[in-house]
């Protein structure tokens, strides 16, 4: 049932509207509205038993193991929401003076410092939205760094097959063309494809490191220094942070400037696709290409850095600071683990997906990569069952959700087929995992005894399986009235 | 172990399950010389006792200002239903709803804010969000260039009462693609846009982007700006406040074709002014255009029993699908701050969205009568305006604004901001929150303030 | 699962508790705990999942339409609940001194205003914990004014038959010896049996109007003339005042003392049973024996007042005074409704009940009045279906879950065999009263043509009908160690 | 219509539907002499807008105290996890679970809360809540006398340093049942009972109340007394503070045989102090009385398939079933505060529980020495204490703490509240939640305030 359909014309919650609303004469008629919009007309219980329930019909981390690898599902502490709700930060227009935003000043610097050190980098902008938007600040800085030393030949950036689809896009965003680099059997990147694909019209390369396959680059020296040798620069995408959290750093490694998906490595809550908030660090070289605004602090108050102290900004991403609020609860989470729980993160993040991936691998199913190490996540492929069963990542994804767990990621990345991108986290008990392992067992058990059963998947929720093609086909994005309520 | 559930035992079994000595050895594949072993110039951690003390100190310390700032963010009464409702973990803890089966939840309320949002722009289809307002308008200018067949060249004419972080924000994110903007200015009498428009031909211009209100508040004569765009084959996006459609003509009605994209901040509709963030973009357009849109799209369809159900769509236009050809690098969006719009918008309804319109737009009214009626004040522009105006006064608005905050009075916006000659004059912003009360204060402390100001030599005047 | 059952050995959420804790060295040994309780050991993710799961095992008025009759389910507004849990009143010590309690002491101070406005009598305690404390209030205020007056031989007191359980036990409770009254057939109270009854052992009578049966005592006046007549006071069991909100008054209609639920009809949430609130209101010559404290006024100040002015009080109920935090509640929603929406409250209730009673009977349900108005609530028996089907109230009932829609009360009053007490309230829309309608001819239509479907339903909620006999023959109370895991 | 959802048109088609022409009409059958036509002496109602304005000035009256009163109320730190589970629409708003298919979420949860509590206090069963820990007393006291076959006489000995609103609620509540209330003296010096106990014979008492801390923060001697007690043929009722029972000897360990009955105030244990309520009482004993147990209790059973759930149970101790005959008349209970006090046992588990514990031990030591080094200053009793104590001041308690609240700090109780020749004892309180610096601002405070009390004449004085 759409809110649509409950909706009797001529209902209003009166306690939510001001109450004395006298026409507005000084507009002229021709301005104003002639038919109100079609909203729904509901009660204020309506309203919540309706939401109340669609909220029932979804899996999320506070009630379902969530393994969605390079999503980073980890538990999203209830206090570091409770203190970044206080009324005090709520009301809190962007647009006040300096005097009277000290309370939410700092808490962005701590976090500017915080993240320069985890990063190795010298210098962070926290006003990137997500973290595409952090790769769009980051690859725009090296197209800046570049035009500001006249050096406009380079047009190409390289990205790895194996990136992040938000990888590509953001060059081309940024008016790069670009090139795909294969990776090796390993899982690494392949370096004498690497080394072939690189020259004065490199701009710069983006990476992940651990990569999207779930390994850590161990040639990320050898990379850095064949682009930068050629005068390119490195971007690192950093939604796989999770994994080396006081183990190394990107700075360390050679990169130029990179992002953080706070909502990732900083347990921010996915709110059901965002908000997040794409944190953009930066060494020596690109730091004054940073988008604005930062925070300074002059030893006595915290203050904006905007266009007049960063001349060479790429200038502004949003019309404030980005996602204040975001920000507010990563330093939360941030300074409740302190230097000790932080480094903590990606021990146990990687001691689950290596418990996970052992186990997994012993019990029949097939690892991309056996010979490695899993960093903070792993795949394993269903090539196989695809092939002897007519099974796929798909078929057990969706049955997966018949036992109560979130399906990890299918289908990415693209280049090892029918695969699942598993990604534990440290929040997960190894209960948790263990139940994993064995509802994964019965499905494939299932899968060889009754097949049917495992492609039907799922059962158990609110819909069957989804006719996404019709959807695509048959475009229905809107309600109308018109359309009769048995359709809903 | 804060938020890590082993216990020594489990630790045991684990390293033993997967053949190592220790969790260090798990980190050998990484090269020695890029190995770090500690964090400790970050402090230690705390307590959530602890915690709670620090930052309750900090929210206090920004808190206890009456606000009549708007520029781009707005104060209006959120209804407690409204995050008692969206703080429910099953939206809170989910993530972008991949598996449609496990998120109908989220996939059906993102299905009726797209209708809502759609009809309340007076258009056919709303994306899911974008990030804000302002680089929501990005995504609409570099939509216009792709969807505009017609332009020779991907030239845009942005209104000059735009907001001027809005401005910054558009030449941030679509300079780098060879997209040429520039100004349609605006009368200095009027604050809204020269009604004599610039000559140009068929095709010189992809798109034209008009603020209604504008940055000023002040209502713009949007019939003839569309019109004088659509004749000269360029689209036309319009950045609107979702607030003032409950009362201003809506986009999709705008002179005799309605606007073809639309888009704007989302933050008035039910989400905290929190600093700045998170807010959420709006983007809606015309059916023929919806192939050419950024961001996540949710369509209602038939489970295999032919049951209706909801699920993301069209995702070839996205860079999971299409990497390098998508139609933006947007990923995350701003979900839960949609879904408290949705909420809002239902208990709203209609109805009471025009009440909030309403009465702020009379608050506003009541304090600019009062305010131009003190010596010195006087209303910098002469248009219709909703729910915001520009006071020009005796001194500079910064002394004014610096002057009231011992009052705990954030009197406005400092136009100098916008530009140096406009320092003498602040923006101010009154909605449904401010009670006669309220402004009769903010009246009187500034009545005191300008006392005190224009008798004394100011430092800052 | 149970919590315990997650648990394991040495883990701990080390944020939650303070890090510094020494020994305590100065206390002897043997008045220490030797060995510490079996609490779970439990992560904060495993608790938060834990009792989110649990929570959506539960039917609620967020989620369902619930009509519970007597209970008053009515929707409880979030900005009530919001306000109330504001830190300044939280953090706020009972035993503050008045200067710095004004905030609550006047939200307490116009709740009594209120109550006594909307009942017609003359003083109000808000102290009694639940509707069930201010019986005890009322009725021991009743025996404290006959002692008062060297009236030591009324040890009796009247209880209709169609009383809630709580009126006769609360008596007994008081020291008085229970007279029932028996119910005529129209459903008021036997005229005759009562008067056959009254005599000079009364101490007073325990009504409820609209009574438990979903009618208006129409001979109310007569009833409480009979009683003051031979010197017995009247208790009003405000648990129905939902239905005469601005209609009629107890005080007018002869009562001396009465109870308002405040978690009935001022729309405070039940919690899963608890907290409530129950203030006691009292005419003049029942004021001076109110518990304490309450709060007086003197036009500038709020303050308490306690035993040292009001001698006569039946004394205290509580430690400090009474569920303070549902009180600021009531005040809130009353507030909120102002004196047009309370009268409303009781309309639209009454227009609710009516309207389904109607219909139902159109539908072939049978009413157990059905010469008669129905008050906020009314009762439809299923006498009939038990004899011919075999089906049950119970099984009614349990069937409607499956549709979910938690059941009506059952079996409450005992008089009416197989008996719905329905009460819709005014909260619910005339769409979910026709679905309810709906569901309900459904089901009376599977107990026709299959009624094992009805018999064994619940089918589709967490667990199946349960063994109560079983619970109550082999008590499991508690968890121990020992149990297995397999048990639960 | 603040929340009534009927459209004009609904209105009409049911009261054509019921055959009346009004909604009036309804009302036909209350004699016409009784009714009356408004509420008109009440306010017009707010909008919650308005509401918020006015509730948020009034709990901003109220706030900003250092709290170092407990006295049956203590501050602890409550894990924000705890409030946003318990606040969930689904147990926030359900009612008792009497449709127990439909309520297996709150039945669980009480089945788990019964299992922690229990074992907190070393007894065999806890039942699902009563009112207040005063409340919940009372009910000791009338279970006491059901269950305690041997007494000839309803008699209770009563510690006679439990607090004092305690013994008031114990009068109020039981006193019509004829129970006789007597007091067993406490010790001056000790501030705990007296060693030397009255003489009595088997079965003079019913029952003997021991409170554990004493209402002074004194710890008693618990064992002795408990054996005294039984060795008469007398129950012992303790009255407990739950969080020491982390670390001090639990009830059921008390003596030979353990005490039999349990109550007390569950507030510690993750309410917040709020005005005083809603907190909730428990109550646990041993196996052999549970059939005199007040109060709701949830067993585990099996469904028809087998499977294990929860449902009420022994409801024939119940009013709604028992009637007149029922062990208690209490109905609704205090079920969210449960639902909080559960929650906030599984966070804590038993180490976070005695890590508190301790935690508010010290930080109470930590300030009675710092407060003893003051001239003038004393401790009144000897005892050892637990996280709260007696201090007996040069000048009455009163004017101490009106003087010390200009600092805002709430120094203690005025323990003339016990008894007027306390009037210089200030019982004061330290939890976790203070601080270091919290505990040294409140000592520069009472040095200030002491200077300035001594020194002049005061009126107080
Ligand atoms: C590897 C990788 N890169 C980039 C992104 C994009 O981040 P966001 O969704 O915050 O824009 C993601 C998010 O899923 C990712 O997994
Ligand atoms: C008629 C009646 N009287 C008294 C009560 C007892 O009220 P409480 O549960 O608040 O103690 C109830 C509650 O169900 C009731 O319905």
């Amino acid at each position: 049932m759409l809110i649509f359909e409950i909706s009797a014309k001529g209902r209003k919650n009166h306690l939510q509207a001001p109450r004395l609303a006298p026409e507005a004469k000084d507009i002229p008629a021709h301005l104003l509205r002639r038919t109100p919009p079609i909203f729904p007309e509901v009660s204020e219980l309506q309203v919540v038993r309706h939401y109340t329930q669609l909220s029932r019909k979804n899996f999320s981390i506070d009630t379902q193991f969530y393994p969605l690898g390079s999503c980073t599902m980890k538990y999203n502490p209830r206090g570091v929401h409770q203190l970044a709700s206080l009324e005090g930060f709520l009301q809190h227009h962007p647009l006040t003076p300096i005097s009277h935003s000290q309370g939410y000043l700092q808490s962005a610097y701590e976090l500017q410092e915080i993240l320069s050190h985890i990063t190795g980098l010298s210098a962070v902008s926290l006003t990137p939205m997500a973290g595409a938007q952090g790769e769009f600040a980051g690859v725009a800085m090296i197209r800046a760094y570049h035009l500001s030393r006249g050096d406009t030949a380079r047009t190409e950036f390289l990205v790895p097959d194996a990136a992040h689809g938000t990888n590509p896009a953001t060059a081309v965003m940024c008016g790069f063309r670009i090139k795909e680099i294969p990776t090796d059997k390993h899982g690494d990147v392949d370096l004498n494809a690497l080394r072939a694909a690189v020259g004065p019209h490199t701009a710069g390369i983006m990476l992940t490191n651990p990569s999207t396959l779930g390994v850590f680059e161990r040639h990320i020296s050898e990379i850095a220094k064949t682009i930068h040798d050629v005068g390119g620069l490195l971007y690192y995408d950093g939604a796989n942070l999770n994994a080396i959290l006081g183990k190394c750093r990107p700075g360390d490694m050679g990169f130029d400037v990179m992002h953080i998906n706070l909502h990732k490595t900083f347990a921010t809550p996915h709110g059901g696709g965002g908000p997040g908030s794409g944190p953009v660090a930066a060494n020596e070289r690109l730091k004054p290409f940073l988008p604005i605004p930062t925070v300074g602090y002059d030893g006595d108050h915290y203050y904006w850095l905007t266009e007049k102290d960063c001349p060479q900004s790429i200038g502004r991403l949003s019309a404030f600071m980005g996602n204040a609020g975001i920000i507010l609860r990563a330093n939360i989470y941030a300074r409740l683990l302190g230097h000790e729980g932080l480094c903590r993160v990606s021990e146990y993040a990687t001691l689950n997906a290596n418990y996970l991936m052992a186990r997994l691998q012993q019990a029949g199913f097939t690892l991309a990569f056996a010979d490695r190490r899993a960093s903070h996540e792993f795949i394993i492929t269903f090539k196989k069952e695809a092939k002897t069963m007519g099974i796929s990542a798909k078929d057990i994804a969706k049955r997966l959700l018949d036992y109560g767990v979130h399906a990890p990621t299918t289908y990415f990345p693209l280049l090892v087929p029918e695969c699942f991108l598993i990604e534990p986290t440290e929040t997960e008990s190894k209960e948790e995992l263990d139940n994993f392992i064995n509802i994964l067992m019965t499905i494939l058990k299932e899968a060889k005894e009754s097949p049917e059963l495992v492609k039907q998947a799922p059962h158990t929720l609110p819909v069957r399986r989804l006719d996404d093609l019709k959807a695509a086909r048959e475009l229905d994005l809107t309600w109308h009235k018109s359309k009769k309520p048995e359709e809903a | 172990m804060p938020f890590i559930p082993h216990t020594e035992d489990d630790v045991k079994t684990m390293l033993h399950a997967i053949g190592v000595n220790s969790i260090e050895d798990l980190f050998d594949e990484i090269p020695q010389d890029l190995r770090i072993n500690n964090l400790n110039p970050i402090a230690p951690g705390l307590t959530e006792m602890a915690m709670g003390r620090d930052m309750k100190a900090r929210a206090e310390r920004d808190a206890g200002l009456a606000c009549f700032v708007g520029a781009g963010a707005y104060e209006h009464h959120i209804p407690a239903a409204v995050w008692q409702i969206t703080g429910r973990g099953e939206f809170l803890t989910a993530y972008t709803p991949y598996q449609a089966e496990a998120s109908q939840g989220t996939l059906q309320l993102l299905y009726e804010y797209q209708s809502m949002m759609a009809n309340l722009m007076g258009l056919e289809v709303s994306n899911a969000s974008l990030y804000d307002g302002a680089s929501a308008l990005a995504e609409a200018v570099l939509m216009a260039v792709r969807a505009n067949t017609h332009a020779k060249e991907p030239r845009i004419l942005i209104a000059g009462n735009l907001h001027p972080h809005y401005r910054q924000t558009i030449e941030a994110l679509v300079r780098p693609q060879g997209i040429i903007l520039e100004t349609l200015p605006y009368n200095d009498t009027t604050g809204c846009l020269e009604t004599s428009r610039p000559k140009i031909d068929n095709g010189d211009i992809a798109a034209v982007v008009i603020a209604q209100p504008n940055f000023f508040g002040g209502i713009e004569e949007v019939d003839g700006i569309t019109d004088w765009a659509h004749q000269h084959l360029a689209l036309v996006i319009a950045v609107v406040n979702p607030i003032a459609m409950a009362l201003l003509k809506e986009p999709g009605a705008w002179g005799e074709r309605g606007a073809d994209i639309v888009c704007g901040e989302g933050q008035p509709l039910g989400i905290p002014l929190a600093s700045g963030g998170p807010y959420f973009g709006f983007l809606c357009t015309k059916m023929e255009y919806v192939r050419q849109m950024p961001g996540r799209l949710i369509g209602r369809t038939v489970d295999q029993n032919g049951n209706p159900g909801f699920s993301l769509t069209l995702q070839a236009r996205e860079q999971h699908i299409r990497r390098a050809k998508a139609t933006s690098n947007i990923c995350t969006n701003q979900g839960l701050a949609v879904t408290a719009a949705t909420i809002y918008m239902s208990l709203l309804g209609a109805s009471g969205l025009a009440d909030v319109a309403k009465a702020s737009h009379d608050h506003s009214s009541t304090l600019c009568k009062a305010l131009t009626a003190l010596p010195g004040m006087r209303l910098r522009f002469n248009s219709p305006c909703f729910h915001e105006f520009v006071i020009e006064c005796p001194c500079t608005a910064k002394a004014l604004i610096h002057t009231v905050l011992k009052d705990n009075i954030l009197a406005g916006l400092d136009l100098s901001l916008m530009s140096p000659e406009l320092d003498r004059c602040l923006l101010i912003c009154v909605t449904e929150t401010k009670t006669a009360q309220d402004i009769n204060a903010y009246v009187q402390a500034i009545k005191r303030a300008l006392q005190h100001l224009t008798s004394s030599l100011t430092v800052e005047d």
